[in-house]
């Protein structure tokens, strides 16, 4: 084995030795460089192997002394990891860097192979005074790459960081002198055990070490300079700081902190906490790309602070969530500096650029993705676990903060996502792309996945996670050159193989899981369906729908908390990518994402929660929580609500439904929100029969009660047809909110018959709507009618779609208003009750505005000629027909399985089958002699009155009686545009905008705060230096107190 | 005093009218193809009327001529001077309804046209296309001396003479203006033809409907609608 | 006398400090840079001070045994020379930087290298 | 099997008499409201005429399938409810097809009719036709709000939905009638009873001088027969519905031609003395008094 020191040998020796060679030999120079850094990392990893195959730790006395006589570094598992992880970013930054380096010559090659030497050993020593010598080197060997690579404003910022890095050090190296006069040695170790912090004096020579390594690490606010450097050096720099360097300063902390007493594990977190809030709100209000992964580099190392700060909390989980969440920082921050480089474009709207190599594009995803902490990346892991561990020892208000932070990056990493996906890129300058730019982005972008698999090997509750739906996904991503049919075709059969495998098993065992599984993968075969109207190679769109499909299964087959939280999130990403497909869908999916994330987070603080009180991630465990119930049920309501959209949470949800494409329309109304169902059912089986909960279900009933007043009233004054469809599932989704918030057996039984229906008949409207959309060109709907003449398949589809929709005998509908109906008598909720079934007559409006603006009234010029709609919309939508006419004329088969299966958790209430009769604790139904009944007598009076007038003579639009004068126009003579005003002046104060303006508001005021904190960083250095001064005075004075 | 000069002399060539809304056009669909919409044929069906034969068997028919006759829906479309006499004929008054006699808002729902006194070419119309609008059988009463000779107008250069030119009429009530007596005098003279099965003028004016056009179309020069208004 | 030293040191790092914070030229500001590191140094050599103490060179005139007690601590004597020369390079570059902004913008004020913020 | 074939009997002739009982009503309240106005008023037997005329009109016009399903949709939603509602309490014949389903089905059925004939209308193009559904639609959401409060609260009261139980619970002596065990309920009813019927004040679906007239303005002939066929049906169901609800219910036809007849006498009443109201103004006054005395009825049973 060879000895570490040799990455300080190589490193030193190749770099002096440059300095002989021709300066004109700049590629020789910089094919050494790279070279020794290889021969670095492949020490680093060498020694990596050996200590995971259980090699021993070594120390390396440098003069042969031991300390404190000698300099001693050491070689362990951590310092082996990270070491490697520093030379993989110097080999790959350096070959970014390859043309910038040799453009600057021979000094700059040198000075960033000692950059790098620099960092190894910083990571690598054990002695303070070294350790300050080498962070000194990396400082100016930083000072001197900037200076050497000069870009425009650089230089500034230069100079500021050369200004507070010179205070920071000369702090640390009079901390260092005082502790080595107390404690008589500089090793780091023998420091840690002289346990100097007990003497007065001691403890300022401590503080003075661990502020000046806190301030390298650059806490809010005192980091004006190193946000500047950020954003004005080199990208490739900026990588490297924010990837390499940022890693071994943050493990001097580690090492460094061995000395300090448990008080300092406060100031960590509340520093770290302050400086993952406090930057990631500004990024809210930032704009330029790289100034934007400053703020998101420093907060990121802010939040790292806070987890060694809560070291004594989380005990011997710290290194895997330190490490996860370290390496998920460094490899996608340092692949989005890169991707910066790569863009030329320091406009976050304008990297759209991105989209002229999709593969750029892809990796941004990734990277964002995974600095927001979603799986299946390793910070996802860490997140988790850090939450868990958080809220197992109450350290709620952390918990609360961390997550807080986390939805404020979330806020800026999403928009900018959606600018780089929507906006218009032909006018931007082509991407100018070399090869040794594009392949450390590429490397890090597999290697965040790779780590992301080896992550989840390493958490156990996961060990039972199916990866080959995540492997199809990533076939169908690298057949995504091929047409769009042969990728549905291999999507739809993906699909059926796994409905074929997974169904028939919860057939048999789980009810309610087999339900909501086959909506979900029925469902998706069926939308999936209609994507062969779609011609061309619809890039994309497979691999994003087919995860959100995944997460989906994983939801339903997850039994433990962390295997469902890892399938919301999958479901969630792909369902934003389907969502922010639309055309004009970017705002919309960002308030998609947002709620989601915010919903996600409450969800995740549950499930802490619930872990904390059962210490056990069983999904099952849910039911035997005793603490905290009413806290972990509302944040899991909460959570669940905002796929459900509920009111307050809903605002994101008509524009992203209605302005997503055809067939993405009915797979995010009709089956996305059902996860939302399924979060909520499984919530009040496990958690509904505490008296805690049946309050909040009280609460949560006249919230489902007001949405689906508030979604039907707002859906009839809506004029986009795909955005009234969209209103209506808020709608729909409030009552099944509502009867399930009732925790009753018919209540279960109302909001899953529902569901079944909601799913037939919202898939129908939807899918008939948009390929109605798609062939007109148009959403709304006073710019169509008379469609039925050119569309009767559609306009058929539509009608029972209504009809079942409204609740008219004899269709499905009916049967939901009747199990409402005895549910809400039975349960006594009378008044809440009367408003939902008031809403459920306020659908009439929407679905007559709907079905009449389309299809009937007066047709327009333009569409006189279109056609019907696609074959391949009319099957999926046919089949659903099928099941709709089958529900409605034996309802006996979907109600009585399903009124056994929930009888599990809440036993029968007295609805009695014979036959097709059910007779419930009120009333009494016969779906199907009703069905029989209204058949008959339709067909006869139907041919009663065709045998009278069979003679009629067809007329044409015009012949209409019009005051003894003829119309002139269509579009005058077609009334749909805002045909309910004389509803609206009555009644439309209900649906004022009332909460997408407080949630502007919302916006507004965190934008304003932002704008105002911000102003912190005027730009000066010196006053950046007065900032590093004020800290460490702060600081002082926290200590003393 | 340069008023005069300024005064358009009206082109001596007869020119065909024609209404922009109902011209040929150019339409460009949403799929991007073009297509000629020609509203007149699009818009409106160009159906000729047709002959109802009165029910075969006697007894029936007779039975319906009396329905028809005891329930004479009226078109409430005044289009001369005498429609101020309807008013009272509703009222306490006189009270029509007694009679079986009601108004109704639209030609579709209504069997019985008044035409109420004189009628200017531009109401001439409009009364030819509500009266094609009505429904076989179809009466219309006409009052007054404007519609059987022009009476006052009978020079006017924009009112009709005679209006069974026009359209059929069954009865016609004279006076200028008849009083609501004679209006009723009129429905009961409407009713007795009704019920001796004499009131088919619906089936005269589809059978000499050539006639009828080429007698509306000669007075009525800006003819923008189809031939039939259905 | 090691605490005059000491007091020197402390006083001299904070004439730098205070030079650093109010002086709006760069050149000022480097010097006052230079200060606060001088004056470390000078903290650095004064907290290795032994009253009495001689150089830490083992010959004849000290032996081995009472060396801990003769001499004055050579660690703090062998860093500074090292922090000595750090000094030195940063002030160097410090100055190349402030060469390179007065090229830019043609002024030494600090004031008006405000062009990152926010 | 011979029960099934004598129901249907029965049924058929029930809705014979219903009709025609139907017809003389609306001639009656033709009469009243001509009286009222110092006038004659038409022959008892006009409604019958007018509907052999309707029938009897040779032309036939037809804007499309759904133009001539409406009727159909409309009048299978007039006999449907019919079917569905149990007329005279006490003989197993005259209860209908209401085995099949209780006082849901016919709050829900009572869309059928409205729904199709909205969507014939829809297809016929008028633009008066789409303003007359969508001021129907209108009214008609908020008519049912103190409607539906009503209905629970007599469904609390009795516990049932079923209305032959609520009849039956409602026999024994005129003190037992839903009007005086649970009179807010009633009032509330009564006042949505009055929507439902939509005369005066609250028909400006149709009103005739200004909209003419509200969707049936293109049907004729055959059609409006259905039309006018389905009115007067529905017209003796609805008030046959609040007559079960709150007026104990018919054991008798006597009984059930007094009652339905004072029941539909009630909306003339108010019709013939209130002018019409604008819809903004019908929709915020059901959500008035009447929801806040459908609030109390379900209030007072809670």
């Amino acid at each position: 084995m060879i000895s570490p020191i040799h990455i300080i040998t190589i490193g030193l020796g190749v770099a002096f030795a440059l300095g002989f060679v021709n300066k004109k030999a700049k590629n020789f120079s910089a094919t050494i460089m790279l070279v020794a850094i290889g021969l670095m990392g492949a020490i680093s990893v060498a020694w990596l192997t050996a200590l995971l195959q259980g090699a021993e730790t070594v120390q390396i006395f440098t003069a042969g002394f031991k300390p404190p006589y000698s300099i001693n570094l050491m070689m362990g598992i951590h310092e082996a990891f990270l070491t490697t992880l520093i030379n993989v970013a110097g080999l790959l930054g350096g070959l970014y860097l390859l043309q910038s380096l040799k453009n600057a010559g021979n000094h700059a090659i040198m000075v960033f192979l000692v950059f790098i030497m620099g960092l190894n050993v910083i990571i690598m020593t054990r002695d303070a005074f070294n350790l300050f010598v080498f962070m000194e080197v990396v400082s100016i060997a930083t000072a001197g790459l900037i200076i050497l690579t000069e870009t425009g404003k650089s230089i500034q910022a230069g100079f500021k960081y050369m200004l507070a890095t010179g205070i920071i050090a000369g702090i640390l190296l009079l901390g260092i002198i005082f502790a080595y006069y107390f404690s008589g040695t500089l090793n780091i170790d023998s420091l840690a055990e002289a346990n100097i912090t007990t003497l007065k004096g001691g403890s300022v020579a401590v503080l003075m070490i661990l502020v000046s390594i806190i301030l390298e690490l650059k806490p809010f606010p005192a980091n004006g300079w190193a946000l500047d450097v950020y954003e004005a050096s080199n990208p490739g720099i900026s990588a490297m700081l924010s990837a390499a360097s940022a890693t071994a300063l943050y493990f001097v902390l580690f090492k460094v902190l061995a000395i300090a007493n448990e008080n300092w594990y406060h100031i960590l977190t509340v520093a770290g906490m302050l400086t993952f809030i406090g930057s990631n709100l500004l990024g809210i209000k930032q704009n330029k790309a790289r100034r934007l992964l400053g703020y998101s580099s420093v907060g990121q190392m802010g939040l790292l602070m806070a987890i060694l700060g809560l070291k004594p909390i989380l005990g011997d989980k710290l290194e895997f969530i330190a490490a996860t969440i370290l390496v998920s920082h460094y490899l996608a921050k340092a692949g989005l500096f890169w991707l910066a480089g790569i863009v030329e474009n320091d406009n976050i709207k304008n990297w759209s650029a991105l989209r002229r190599k999709p593969i750029l594009l892809v990796l941004f995803g990734t990277f964002l993705f995974v600095l927001i902490g979603f799986p299946p990346f390793p910070s996802f892991y860490g997140k988790w676990e850090l939450i868990m561990q958080l809220s197992s020892n109450q350290h709620y208000y952390v918990l609360a903060l961390i997550l807080l932070g986390s939805f404020l990056e979330g806020i800026y990493l999403f928009r900018w996502l959606g600018y780089a996906i929507k906006m218009d890129f032909e006018t931007l300058p082509e991407l100018n792309i070399n090869w040794n730019k594009i392949i450390p982005p590429v490397l890090f972008g597999v290697l965040v996945y790779v780590a992301g698999y080896f992550t989840s090997a390493l958490v156990p509750e996961l060990s039972a996670l199916n990866y080959i739906p995540l492997l199809f996904i990533a076939g169908i991503y690298f057949i995504d050159s091929l047409p769009a049919y042969i990728k549905n075709t291999v999507a739809i059969i993906g699909m059926s193989i796994y409905g074929y495998q997974i169904l028939p098993p919860l057939y048999e065992n789980d009810m309610l899981r087999f339900i909501f599984a086959a909506i979900f993968i029925g469902g998706g075969i069926l939308t999936l369906t209609a994507g062969y109207a779609y011609k061309g190679k619809r890039s994309g769109f497979y691999p994003v729908a087919l995860l959100m499909y995944a997460g989906l299964a994983y939801i339903i087959q997850a039994t433990n908390t962390l295997e469902f939280f890892f399938g919301w999130e999958l479901m969630t990403a792909g369902s934003y990518f389907l969502i922010i497909r639309g055309k004009k869908s970017m705002p919309h999916g960002l308030s998609y994402m947002l709620f989601s994330i915010a919903g996600a987070y409450a969800i995740l603080a549950g499930f802490g929660l619930s872990f904390a009180g059962t210490g056990t991630y069983n999904l099952s465990s849910l039911a035997g929580i005793s603490s905290n119930i009413t806290i972990i049920f509302s944040l899991l309501a909460i959570g669940f609500m905002t796929k459900t959209a509920s009111l307050g949470l809903h605002i994101w949800l008509p524009g992203a439904h209605a302005e997503a494409e055809s067939d993405v329309s009915p797979m995010v109304s009709a089956i996305l929100l059902k996860a939302g169902v399924f979060g909520l059912l499984l919530l009040i089986i496990n958690m509904g029969h505490n008296t805690e909960t049946a309050q909040i279900g009280y609460i949560l009933g006249w919230l489902g009660a007001l949405t689906a007043l508030v979604g039907n009233l707002a859906a009839a004054f809506q004029e986009d047809a795909k955005r009234l469809l969209a209103y209506s599932s808020i709608a729909q989704l409030g009552y099944i909110l509502f009867a399930l918030a009732m925790m009753s057996h018919l209540g279960l039984l109302t909001a899953m018959y529902y569901s079944i229906n909601h799913f037939l008949y919202k898939a129908i409207l939807f899918l008939t709507i948009g390929a109605v959309v798609m062939r007109v060109g148009t959403h709304m709907m006073y710019k169509m009618g008379g469609l039925i003449k050119n569309m009767p398949l559609a306009f058929i589809a539509v009608l029972i779609g209504i009809i079942a929709l409204s609740g008219v005998p004899p269709l499905s509908g009916f049967g939901g208003k009747w199990l409402l109906y005895n549910a809400i008598l039975a349960k006594g909720w009378y008044l809440q009750g009367a408003m939902v079934l008031f809403s459920g007559i306020i659908a009439f409006l929407y679905l007559f505005k709907l079905i009449y603006s389309v299809f009937l009234g007066q047709m327009k010029d333009n569409l006189r000629h279109v056609k019907d709609i696609s074959i391949w919309f009319a099957i999926p939508v046919y089949i659903l027909i099928i099941g709709i006419m089958i529900i409605s004329a034996k309802p006996e088969w979907v109600l009585q399985p399903l009124g056994d299966m929930i009888s599990q958790w809440y036993p029968n209430a007295a609805l009695a089958w014979n036959g097709g009769l059910a007779t419930g604790p009120y009333g009494y139904w016969n779906g199907n002699g009703i069905m029989i009944t209204v058949g008959i007598m339709f067909v006869s009076l139907a041919t009663w009155l065709w045998m009278m007038s069979r003679k009629a003579v067809q007329v044409k639009q015009f012949n209409i009686v019009y005051s003894a004068e003829a119309p002139q126009r269509p579009e005058t003579t077609h009334i749909s545009y805002n045909i309910y005003a004389g509803y609206n002046k009555a009644l439309g104060w209900i649906v004022a905008p009332k909460i997408t303006a407080f949630w502007d508001t919302m916006t507004e005021w965190i934008h304003s705060l932002a704008q105002y904190v911000r102003q912190l960083y005027s730009g000066n250095g010196q006053l950046y230096a007065i900032y590093v001064l004020a800290y460490i005075v702060v600081v002082y004075f926290t200590m003393i107190f | 005093m340069s008023e005069e000069k300024n005064i358009e002399q009206p082109s001596k060539q007869a020119k065909t009218f024609e209404n922009p809304y109902y011209a040929k056009r150019e339409v460009t669909g949403p799929d991007g193809q073009k297509f000629i919409v020609d509203p007149m044929k699009d818009y409106f069906s160009d159906e000729c009327p047709t002959v109802h034969e009165p029910n075969s068997i006697p007894v029936v028919e007779k039975f319906l001529n009396w329905a028809r006759a005891e329930s004479l829906w009226v078109l409430g479309f005044g289009t001369g001077c005498g429609s101020i006499e309807i008013g009272p004929l509703l009222t306490p008054r006189f009270d029509a309804f007694r009679y079986g006699v009601m108004p109704r808002p639209t030609p579709r729902q209504s069997n019985v046209f008044i035409i109420s006194g004189y009628l200017a070419v531009k109401t001439l119309k409009r009364v030819i296309r509500s009266y094609e609008q009505m429904p076989n059988p179809k009466y219309v009463l006409a009052l007054g001396s404007c519609t059987i000779n022009g009476g006052m107008y009978y020079d006017s250069y924009n009112t009709i003479n005679r209006l069974d030119q026009y359209i059929p009429v069954d009865a016609y009530v004279a006076g200028c203006m008849p009083r609501p007596e004679a209006l009723l005098a009129g429905f009961n003279k409407l009713k007795e033809l009704i019920k001796a099965g004499k009131a088919e003028n619906a089936n005269e004016y589809a059978k000499n409907f050539d006639w009828y056009k080429a007698n509306q179309k000669k007075i009525i020069k800006d003819w923008n609608m189809p031939d039939y208004n259905w | 006398m090691e605490y005059i030293a000491l007091g020197t040191g402390m006083l001299v790092i904070l004439a730098g400090l205070w030079a650093i914070m109010t002086r709006k030229n760069l050149i000022r500001i480097i010097i006052g840079f230079s200060l606060f590191d001088t004056g470390i140094h000078l903290v650095l050599v004064a907290i290795s001070y032994v009253k009495g103490g001689t150089a830490p060179i083992l010959d004849s005139t000290v032996c081995i045994q009472d060396a801990a007690q003769r001499i004055v601590d050579p660690v703090p004597q062998a860093l500074v020379l090292t922090a000595i020369v750090i000094g030195l390079g940063v002030t160097a570059l410090m100055l190349a930087f402030a060469m390179k902004m007065h090229k830019e913008k043609g002024t030494l004020d600090i004031r008006s290298f405000k062009d990152l913020k926010w | 099997m011979d029960f099934e074939l004598k129901r249907l009997g029965f049924t058929l002739l029930g809705l014979l008499i219903v009709l025609n009982w139907g017809l003389l009503m609306g001639a009656a309240m033709r009469k009243i409201g001509a009286r009222v106005g110092k006038r004659y008023g038409i022959p008892w037997f006009q409604p019958w005429i007018n509907l052999v005329k309707n029938y009897a009109i040779r032309t036939s016009l037809s804007h499309g399938i759904m133009f001539y399903l409406g009727p159909v949709f409309r009048l299978s939603g007039g006999i449907g409810l019919f079917l569905f509602m149990p007329m005279i309490i006490g003989s197993q014949l005259w209860l209908n097809y209401s085995f099949q389903g209780d006082l849901v089905l016919i709050m829900y059925f009572q869309f059928f009719g409205m729904l199709g004939m909205a969507l014939g209308a829809g297809e016929g193009g008028h633009p008066y036709s789409a303003i007359g559904i969508s001021r129907g639609l209108s009214q008609f959401t908020t008519i049912e709000l103190p409607l539906t409060l009503a209905i629970i609260s007599i469904a609390i009261q009795y516990d049932t939905l079923s209305i032959i139980e609520i009849v039956q619970a409602q026999q024994g002596g005129f003190m037992n009638w839903t009007v005086f065990t649970n009179p807010v309920a009633t009032i509330a009813a009564m006042l949505s009873l009055l929507g439902v019927l939509s005369h005066s004040p609250f028909n400006l679906v149709i009103a005739p001088n200004e909209n003419p007239i509200g969707p049936p303005t293109e049907y004729h002939g055959s059609f409006l027969g259905v039309l006018q066929t389905n009115r007067a049906i529905l017209h003796v169901v609805e008030a046959a519905l609040f007559m079960n609800l709150f007026f104990g219910g018919a054991t008798n036809w006597f009984e059930f031609f007094a009652k339905t007849f004072l029941i539909y006498f009630w909306s003339v009443f108010v019709g013939v003395v209130f002018p019409r109201f604008r819809i903004e103004q019908s929709v915020s006054w059901f959500l008035k008094v009447p929801l806040v005395i459908g609030v109390l009825a379900v209030i007072l049973y809670m």
